[in-house]
């Protein structure tokens, strides 16, 4: 059989090294559609064929659930994820992250690179983890605001921005930034990437899917890129 | 090491047919805009004017949403579309191709535009005295020397068509081998750790073959200029 | 037939105000730069709304404002010969020539290109585009054009201008067979006296966007007072039938019982010809003159004497063929004592009748 | 309810700000660009054909990451022009109207470059023959005649100045009131859940910004075009 | 000062392979459409660049291909009046006008522009842009803008073609004035003998790209077996001082001792004037006529004899006043008994000498 898996495109490396063994493994084919994940979720709202979403926004799976779109009783939280402070020049000294810390002035000229603020999930979380340490309203005007995290990182990475935002699991992967500061897991809503079956989905390569991303194999390959499970 | 794995030869060969159908679709409309937006006037035709330069006004996101809407099976034209002729676009790669097309429509008609109103009127009232109708007039007169602006316009066209995005994505998602084009592939491939390369190596090949297409353009324009300038 | 005009259209600074009714044939329309010709010939061709005014041809109406009526262009099948050429550029010369028959009506029957081709001298230059062609070779192509179409009227601005002599008198006789032979309404706008004479069924003299005169070639170009063309292009026109072709190469005519001889004609014996004798190639003598090189010599009477304020006088002279007019000086009048009423001959040098002003 | 917020007001001056830098940024080097490829051959030619499609050719957000290597604060260029001249392009408005002045150049280029095509050779050699040099011929007989063309590519390239987005959040990012252009702000909003009003209000301000720019080009070029024609 | 000119270029079934060497004055390049005319004159402006060749007006060098030198054209300071009129459609009539002395050296002395607006009668239409101009306009227009800038040479490409015949004796002068006061080269392109006989110095006569001629306008016209002009051309250019001016209208010429008349001359008495005589204008009689309205009868002896093809004869005769050309048909040659070395008269209407055949 097939399925199609809209997924958000953080996971997009993790995702395509699944892809071939669950091919091997079971047989079916797996017809992978990265793109940001509300953009997935307008699509899947206009008819989208996606079989399975995994969204890395939990607000976007909600609205589906709202409007009855996914299978009951599909959707759990599949991932968690940290956030971390990252740097440019890889001589940074870590720094820890309280209410004490003078972003603004680390930063100096520069900018922090981050998610969009309101709408990106890694922008959200790390709005909400500055304003928990009320770090945020001094750094605010000195926030870059990329498109997707993959941006923001590339920010760091070319050295545009001195210091960033994103996802642990990000920052591993590239090593052009260094990792300074890890945010307290409880300065933040906590990072979940749910999955869900779409209520049009059916066939055994669905359910075979949803079950293959629970092997081992599988958590490896998440744990290896940094991803944590969740624990729900 | 392969060059380009099975999947970005799909993406290869895929731009090309996306941007080859964006082409098409694009020229004939294209060219009857241009000439009614030239030539004609009528009220409503400001209203036109500002259709056509719609998809460069808005964020591509903004017109992917919008052909999603249409277009999409739960839309409105998808859905007669559908039923009647049974094209679907949503989600395949003829939705790349008229997302591309929609794209690149407002260059299609202003290059073609232009070299109407190049076109000194007193050729096509000789062509009316000798008998020719308005519609012939167009077709052996006005057309054909409009052929380098059509020209140009097809090369914005298939540019446009190599190098869609933002209006594609939206529209039919990022399936490989349906509606992965070439950026969609480049801009994954950005997105993954270590991709640079592989998105370079994509980003070669559709230079590769827009260099082609536009040194095939200029070689036919100035064919064609020569023709005319006396030879 | 008859085509009846008339016109009103103003340009910033210019006013045409133009109305005349002609018989069949051609047409000229005469006048010096800027009175208003090309205006008339582009609301004859639709290519120029005027502001009030209506044209027909017999019952074959080209527009009436009045009533709200306008044939399109495309659909007045007219071989317009523009003032500018207007070839095609992306077309060779043979495209060019053969664009109207494509559109012409499948009963029509448009003269045999090969014909043209030959009359005007572009069988070498088929192949080519119009950037390729000299200044004289384009005027031809655009005659070409014109004639090639089958159209049922014909509209031509200046087309000889740019001609040599050699081919203005191999293109004249052509417009003659078409006035005369295939009869369809010409318009034809020039300059030049000679090819009014020659070709001119009626003569429409326009000055500043008025008429100002009206007539046949002979009454036109005959009347000192109408000369918007200068008084070199004053003369009589006057028909005469072919008597006999001479061996030597002179072709004798009997015009009203008198002979003329010319240089050998084409036409057949016992057709008509015209004949334009200008006022300026006479010479008058009060005594029959012998041992003279010319040959031709008509007797008459006097039948006016107009000074004007320069040196020379205008001379009517009735004679058989009929009214002749000379030039000459008011001392030579003077000198010879003419006056109304008086016999006198006046000498033609049979030379002089230039080929162009003969008309079939 | 307001009917927009101080920030996206904000977002609706900025967007004019940049199109109208990024239009005046094409104009002066899209016309010359456009002469040198109609007018010269030189080797290399292609090249820079080539060159100038290429923020067509290319997705917008690899223009993006280009400009951010190239004119970043660590970019070479970047760093030269900062130290130069004082001019910061990164995560400035003035990156904003350059990434739109740059994926604007194409059309600029093009629509300049096919006016420029369709002058009559013989009118700049009769200019010559009257002791116009290369430049005056340029100044006096090229630039009048082909001032529709090039106000066609100035409309294009304001248009795309209101639309652009891809290579300017990539390469400027989204920082509102310095870089938060309208498509960001409508991007932003479609991004959220339920934001669809308020891209729609900032998409209508957009549209009709741009319909006003278009409509004052179409009454400029047809008095131009009047002028020529006779009056 | 000398023009002298060589040229090789190739087109498609053209080839122009033209030597010449003129003096100062005026040069007509006289021939048939497609004969190479504009092709010369371009190389001169530089808009066309010549397989191979050279051209020099004295010291100055406008190209040559052997040691690869070429003035680009806007250095050329070249006065073009172009065969197609060329105005640029942006500008007014006025800016047309001004176009070129924009450009001029601070030292040229330009042509007044109120002086050149009104000979051309451009006053009413300076604010006019081209489209709205006539034909006949277009060229005048065209024709001023050459004159304006103050050129170092003029380049005129059949530039009265357009002209009705008033005008072109308003203008004609004005090129006679550049030629003999301003002194600069003019190349000059007609179809017209008229306009050969009353400007040219020099006439280099071309056919088929090749120089089958070049001579004075009197040795051109005056050669019958030089005639791509056809016959019509022919005649006899001579030289007269001004002897009287009468107070009927009539100015006495003293040509070598016998005395022409003709209307009013502008010119000085004492000044030298040149004549054309077409030779189908002249009647010759074997006895001095008498009670004839024509007033110039020169006597001589027949230099020559020859006869044509067709039913004419050109007589040549020596007079007093130079050698004069008599186009009869043989008819009356035989009938007068004319041999070479007879004595004969020439019988010249003085009004048959027309405005543009008089030169200053
Ligand atoms: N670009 C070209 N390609 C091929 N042939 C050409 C080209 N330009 C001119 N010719 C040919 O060269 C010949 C000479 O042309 P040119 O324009 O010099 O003639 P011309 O003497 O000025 O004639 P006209 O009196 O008709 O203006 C013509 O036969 C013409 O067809
Ligand atoms: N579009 C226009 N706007 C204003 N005036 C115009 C326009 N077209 C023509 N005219 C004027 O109308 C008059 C008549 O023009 P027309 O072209 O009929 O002259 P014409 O008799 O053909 O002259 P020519 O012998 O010079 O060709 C001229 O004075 C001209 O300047
Ligand atoms: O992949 Mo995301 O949903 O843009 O962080
Ligand atoms: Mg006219
Ligand atoms: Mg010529």
């Amino acid at each position: 059989g097939e399925v199609t898996v809209f997924a958000a495109s953080s996971l997009t490396d993790v995702l395509q090294q699944i892809e071939p063994r669950f091919e091997d493994e079971t047989g079916h084919e797996l017809r992978l559609s990265l793109a940001g994940s509300s953009k997935l979720a307008r699509q899947i709202q206009m008819g989208a064929p996606a079989d399975v979403f995994i969204s890395a926004n939990v607000d976007w799976m909600d609205r589906l659930q709202h409007e009855g779109l996914i299978a009951s009783g599909t959707r759990r939280n599949l991932l968690g994820n940290a956030l971390v402070l990252i740097a440019h020049d890889p001589a940074t000294p870590p720094v820890s992250i309280g209410p004490t810390l003078d972003l603004s002035s680390l930063l100096g000229d520069g900018r922090l690179a981050m998610g969009l603020v309101d709408a990106v999930p890694a922008g959200v979380y790390g709005k909400a983890a500055l304003r928990h340490f009320d770090l945020w309203d001094g750094v605010a005007p000195k926030v870059a605001q990329a498109a997707n995290v993959r941006a923001a990182l590339s920010f760091v990475a070319s050295g545009a921005a001195p210091y960033g935002i994103v996802y642990e699991t990000d920052a591993r992967a590239e090593d052009d930034v260094t990792i300074v500061a890890r945010f307290p897991a409880g300065s933040h809503p906590r990072i979940l990437y749910p999955v869900a079956a779409m209520a049009t989905a059916d066939g055994a390569a669905v359910t075979d899917f949803l079950a293959y991303l629970d092997t081992a194999e599988s958590q490896a390959i998440f744990a290896e890129a940094g991803f944590s499970r969740p624990s729900d | 090491m392969e060059w380009l794995t099975p999947e970005e030869w799909q993406a290869v060969a895929l731009s090309l047919r996306v941007a080859f159908w964006a082409t098409l679709f694009c020229l004939p409309v294209g060219v009857f805009i241009a000439y009614v937006l030239a030539r004609w006037t009528f009220p409503g035709r400001q209203a036109l004017n500002i259709l056509v330069h719609l998809p460069l006004i808005m964020p591509p996101v903004v017109t992917g949403y919008l052909l999603l809407i249409a277009f999409g099976t739960q839309g409105g034209v998808g859905a007669f579309l559908q039923e009647t002729f049974g094209l679907t676009f949503a989600f395949r790669w003829t939705g790349a191709a008229l997302a591309s097309g929609v794209m690149a429509f407002p260059f299609m008609v202003r290059a073609t535009r232009l070299s109407i109103e190049a076109v000194d009127p007193k050729l096509e009232q000789a062509a009316a005295t000798l008998g020719a109708s308005r519609a012939w007039v167009f077709a052996t007169v006005t057309l054909p020397m409009i052929l380098p602006g059509i020209l140009a316009g097809c090369v914005l066209a298939f540019a446009k068509g190599m190098g869609e995005f933002g209006a594609t994505i939206t529209f039919v998602s990022n399936i490989p081998g349906e509606t992965q084009t070439i950026p969609l592939a480049i801009d994954l491939a950005l997105e993954t750790p270590g991709g640079e390369a592989r998105a370079l190596r994509l980003a070669v090949i559709s230079v590769g073959i827009a260099a082609g297409a536009l040194a095939l353009s200029e070689w036919v324009s100035r064919r064609m200029a020569a023709r005319i300038g006396g030879a | 037939m008859t085509l009846s005009c008339s016109l009103r259209h103003a340009f910033q600074g210019f006013t045409l105000e133009a109305q005349f009714e002609v018989p069949e044939g051609l047409t000229v329309l005469y006048g010096r730069s800027g009175s208003g010709k090309t205006t008339i010939v582009n609301a004859a061709a639709g290519l120029l709304r005027p502001e009030e005014g209506r044209m027909q041809v017999n019952d074959w109406l080209l527009f009436d404002t009045a009533r709200k009526a306008w044939l399109p262009p495309h659909k007045r099948r007219i071989g317009y010969i523009f003032q500018e050429g207007r070839l095609f550029p992306h077309l060779t010369v043979r495209q060019n020539l053969r664009y109207g028959s494509c559109f012409a009506p499948k009963d029509a029957t448009p003269e045999p290109m090969a014909h043209v081709v030959d009359m005007l001298g572009l069988g070498q230059l088929l192949h080519r585009r119009p950037a390729a062609l000299s200044g004289g070779e384009k005027q031809r192509v655009a005659i070409g054009r014109a004639l090639l179409a089958a159209p049922r009227m014909i509209l031509a601005d200046e087309p000889l201008s740019a001609l040599d002599d050699a081919r203005k008198a191999e293109v004249l006789p052509y417009f003659e067979r078409l006035r005369d032979e295939v009869e369809i309404p010409i318009l034809y706008v020039t300059h030049s006296a000679a090819e009014v004479a020659r070709l001119a069924t009626t003569v429409v003299a326009l000055e500043d966007g008025r008429v100002i005169g009206q007539g046949t070639a002979a009454e036109v170009l005959g009347d000192p007072k109408v000369t918007p063309l200068g008084a070199r292009a004053a003369g009589a026109v006057i028909e005469a039938t072919i008597a006999t072709h001479h061996p030597d190469g002179l072709t004798e005519l009997n015009a009203g019982g008198t002979p003329l001889f010319l240089p050998a004609l084409g036409q057949a014996q016992g057709s008509t010809v015209r004949v334009r004798i200008a006022a300026h190639d006479v010479i008058l003598s009060t005594k029959a003159p012998a041992e003279l090189s010319a040959l031709n010599i008509l007797s008459g009477t006097i039948h006016d004497i107009r000074s004007g304020q320069g040196p020379g006088a205008m001379v009517s002279l009735d004679t058989a063929a009929g009214r002749i007019l000379a030039r000459v000086t008011r001392r030579s009048a003077t000198r010879l004592g003419l006056h109304t009423g008086a016999p006198c001959h006046a000498v033609i040098k049979s030379v002089a009748l230039a080929p162009e002003d003969i008309g079939g």
